[in-house]
């Protein structure tokens, strides 16, 4: 295991298998998220007190959760650069920012929708949405910061030491319904308790939980080789695959 | 005592050197030497440990510099090309604070004595952002004079900026140091003889 | 470690004598832009109130960002910074020193102007002596991950705004908590909750703050 | 004397754009500050509008304060600032130049974020577009006598005091008139009085941060 | 052409030279000797215009710099220790913004040539942090490749940082300069000889 590991930490050797991956990864997405919305849309049944908008749901939890599961995961490849000091892994890091800054975003703007018929308000200082526009600027923070340095090498390793900070929002989102008098709901799904809602609600939301998940896979798997590509790019086995 | 095994430098995706092994023994000096732009700055940030090397790994008494952090910090020390001296402090005062920072003791009248013994005791009260290019160099070197207890200089064009009366103060003080079985490594464009026990030569560049 | 504390702290502090400049730009910045919501709102007394502590810990927030870049851009470009690396003391304890200048010189002189603002927009007494305290819990977080914001972007362009949205997440706790325990003062609750939240805070940002500076300051050199 | 102007105001213009995030961090910082007031006032929509303009008049000043400090510092650092006084070109025009630019890459920018900021803090739409206005007219004053003030801070010891002496309180006139147009639109009031005052007022500002400038840099380089 | 009467330079009280007289004719040098410390750097910037002199006068073509500002701007170069080198610009764009600020047309191909011709055409698209130290240098001398119509060179150790390749290129270009019937004033603490119609040498300090 350790050993193919290190194969595979090398971006050389990581490239092509990325590009084998890829496809497989796509196509996953694209189906779970088909089957997730006919089942959200056709199959799930109207909720008693939201009505239709409760069906916001399908798109709101998925984001929310890829929001806090990318940055997890960029933070975990960020330090790993960081002690390590393999090249790969700030690639790595670097490829999952956007896509994480895209579902935070995603998440808070469906939010946003979604308050507007059930609380009344687009927006509330609350602790679970101000955590969560937190980690939007996080995200956008580490993409500025990679931006700003021009040595990619320096880059990774200063944005690693940003990540590794920015973590400890984490927990302050997922638990802040619990610590805080929000207007927010609490979890609702927990792998201790029985679900609390009706169960085809609950398959679509998954649906498109993996379907974002897969989806996340693919399009950081396609950043990471244009950016291997870029930052290879006078190696000679990028010449190679070039040409 | 301090090793260095196979090292190489890569900067912005080029190679600017590799495979340089050095090997210093007490009262040895070690001339880095090569164009400019070729890494002999590199080469010293590497020694000093500011710098990981692409590959290699430098060694003080055996032990790896990244793992001894302060500990090698005090049996080094290393004047880089910008002489760390504040604008806004005085001469005296810069040259104070550079030696606690190095864990070297020293009372007011040291450095009073290591200024004056440099030529730039008349400006110990001025502050630095008034002295002229090659007396800032001096107060920077000053340090020298009191830095016996440290084993290793390594020390970046310490010749540049100094009148001929400077250079010869350097090297006395180099050639006193190297004598009572300190070691050091250098850069240096200009040729300028020095006295050591042993004088190793490390070429980079074309 | 305490020697290397203390020799950072002790010539930081020097440079910050002679330079008064900087320190007394931070602290007339601080009371010019908090004294200038009365004048730009025109608001009467009652909403004056509700905002006041609001807009100080607002203002010391960006107060003590602009003092930020000064941190370690001047040692960086003279060589200071090298040399601190290579120094035979622990890095942590001089940056640990570093940072307790720059809160002496910037905090300390916010956090005790900070009620003669509060007196400004009609604070009561005991949400003043709450502010005090909120400020002076509060500031020393501003100063530990502005140093981490500042190490981040050392030799970047730009710096001062990239520090700035760096830091400003960062530091939302410490806004929220200090501003709330005034608010719980004004509603007649206790505001030790939020107080102690906020310690428990600067805690985590003590160990946070440091680590991230040390670690940015050897990549920034590297 | 145009050929001076253009060319430093290319070149710092090329400086700052050179990386394209240089101007989306600026952007992001206005973010981050304007989301920060709501946070520490406690947020009711009533006071959240009163302080709407005061707040974006307090990110504009900040932005240039923030950015100020590289104005002439990094010049003088590496030489270029001891070249452009002894250039071909009029020191007035190399000077002009530079505050062009960095009026153009920083107060321009938050001039035109400044309506979706008030929009955050529920400015009806006639008050935006007199915000707007305000900002635009005002911001050219922060970097003229924001230049002056760190053309003073250059090198003279203590100057640090004198410009923040000399800058801030100049330009409060600016905040004052700026918030108090937007303020007047929100009573239903004339808010030209306001925005011709502020005109006058960037008129005075750019003959004496001009001049002010170059006489300080002079003094800086002797 | 360039005319010093009786110049004398203050500093903290204290006098650091008097009664300095310079005239310089096309194709002459004049070399500043003196140990650190002794008013070199402080003359050079007396001649073009930086500091004013504490007594006598600086004349170009007849009247007082002073009263030509940019005019006199235009027909000299100065170099100063630190080179004018923006670290966030690349090199061609620092010498590119040099020229230009020095009244020097020049297009993008002349620029790249100027860096070629200095030895650093390859980091021309580089950020000047992170060059080396005598590249920088190099960068900032460049300049002078294209600076044929400048009657007056004012130079600052101009030789320092380099390498003997550098000091090569240096020399050169500063004896087609006199040759061509330019005018050089330097400063350098180095023994370097120059090919010059003339050269007078001003010796300060003890
Ligand atoms: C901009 C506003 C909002 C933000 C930033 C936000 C953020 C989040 C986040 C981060 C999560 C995932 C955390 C977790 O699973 O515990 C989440 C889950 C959820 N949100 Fe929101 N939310 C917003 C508005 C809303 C609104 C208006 C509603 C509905 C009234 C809502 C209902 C839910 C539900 C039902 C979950 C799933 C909880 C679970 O089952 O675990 N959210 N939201
Ligand atoms: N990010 C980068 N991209 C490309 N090249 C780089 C980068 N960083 C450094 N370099 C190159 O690395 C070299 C640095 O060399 P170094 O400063 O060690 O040279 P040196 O031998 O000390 O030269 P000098 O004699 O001029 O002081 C330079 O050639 C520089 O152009
Ligand atoms: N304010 C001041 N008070 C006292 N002395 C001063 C002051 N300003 C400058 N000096 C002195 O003036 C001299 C400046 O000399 P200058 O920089 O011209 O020397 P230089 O000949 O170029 O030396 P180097 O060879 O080191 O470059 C120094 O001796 C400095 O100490
Ligand atoms: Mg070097
Ligand atoms: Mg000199």
């Amino acid at each position: 295991m350790a050993s193919v590991l290190y194969t595979y930490a090398s971006p050389q050797a990581f490239y092509p298998l990325a590009g084998r991956m890829i496809p497989w990864f796509a196509w996953a997405a694209a189906i779970l998220a088909l089957a997730g919305l006919y089942v959200g849309f056709f199959v799930a049944p109207t909720d008693a007190t939201q009505g239709e908008a409760y069906r916001i749901i399908f798109l709101h939890v998925p984001a929310a959760w890829m929001s806090m599961f990318i940055y997890v995961v960029m933070a975990g490849w960020a330090g790993l650069g960081l002690v390590l000091n393999t090249r790969l892994s700030g690639m790595m890091a670097s490829a999952l920012a956007p896509t994480g800054a895209m579902f935070t975003f995603l998440a808070l703007w469906s939010g946003a929708l979604w308050g507007r018929p059930t609380w009344g308000t687009y927006w509330v200082w609350d602790a679970r949405l101000t955590s969560e526009l937190i980690l939007l600027f996080l995200y956008l923070g580490f993409i500025a910061l990679k931006e700003a340095i021009e040595d990619p090498r320096r880059a990774d390793r200063a944005s690693a030491v940003l990540a590794l900070v920015g973590v400890v929002n984490i927990p302050i989102i997922y638990f802040s319904v619990q610590w805080w008098n929000t207007l927010h709901q609490g979890a609702s799904v927990s792998f201790t308790a029985a679900p609390k809602m009706a169960a085809t609600m609950l398959a679509g939301m998954l649906l498109m939980v993996f379907a974002a998940w897969m989806y996340s896979i693919a399009v950081s798997l396609a950043r990471v080789r244009a950016i291997i590509l870029e930052r290879e790019r006078d190696a000679a086995w990028v010449r190679e695959a070039i040409a | 005592m301090l090793e260095a095994k196979a090292l190489a430098c890569e900067r912005g995706g080029r190679r600017l050197f590799g495979g340089i092994s050095i090997a210093l023994e007490p009262g040895a000096l070690v001339r880095v030497r090569g164009p400019n732009g070729s890494g002999k700055t590199s080469l010293l940030r590497i020694l000093a440990g500011l710098t990981r090397p692409a590959e290699g790994e430098v060694r003080w008494r055996g032990a790896p510099i990244a793992e001894l952090a302060e500990a090698y910090g005090a049996e080094m020390l290393f004047l880089g090309h910008a002489p760390g001296v504040k604008a806004e402090l005085t001469a005296a005062e810069n040259l104070a604070f550079a030696l606690r920072l190095a864990g070297i003791a020293a009372g007011e009248r040291e450095v009073r004595e290591a200024l004056a013994r440099w030529g730039v005791g008349a400006q110990a009260g001025l502050p630095a952002r008034v002295l002229s290019e090659g007396q800032r160099r001096r107060v920077a070197l000053a340090r020298l004079a009191l830095a016996s207890r440290v084993p290793l200089w390594l020390l970046d064009e310490p010749f540049a900026a100094l009148d001929e009366d400077g250079v010869g103060l350097l090297r006395e003080r180099l050639a006193t140091h190297l004598a009572a079985g300190g070691m050091a490594v250098l850069t240096s464009h200009q040729e300028i003889a020095l006295a050591a026990r042993r004088v190793h030569t490390v070429a980079l560049g074309a | 470690m305490l020697r290397g504390f203390t020799l950072t702290l002790a010539r930081d502090m020097r440079l910050a004598l002679r330079r008064k400049g900087d320190a007394a730009n931070v602290l007339l910045f601080f009371v010019i832009v908090a004294s200038l919501f009365p004048l730009g709102t025109g608001a009467e007394p009652g909403p004056l109130r509700a905002i006041g502590a609001g807009v100080v810990w607002v203002c010391a927030l960006l107060a003590s960002l602009l003092s930020l870049p000064r941190l370690f851009a001047a040692d960086l470009a003279d060589g200071t910074l090298e040399q601190m690396l290579v120094s035979a003391q622990p890095l942590g304890a001089l940056v640990a020193g570093k940072i307790a200048a720059h809160w002496l010189t910037t905090g300390l002189p916010l956090a005790l102007v900070a009620p003669l603002l509060g007196l400004q927009y009609g604070l009561p007494t005991d949400a003043l002596a709450v502010l005090l305290a909120s400020v002076l819990l509060g500031s020393p977080v501003l100063s530990l991950l502005g140093a981490a914001g500042a190490a981040l972007t050392l030799g970047v362009r730009g710096a001062g705004v990239l520090a700035g949205i760096l830091v400003l997440p960062l530091c939302v706790p410490a806004l929220v908590f200090g501003a709330g325990a005034v608010a719980a003062t004004l509603s007649a609750l206790d505001p030790a909750p939020h107080l102690s939240l906020l310690g428990a805070f600067l805690a985590v940002s003590f160990v946070l703050g440091l680590w991230a500076s040390c670690a940015a300051l050897r990549v920034a050199l590297d």
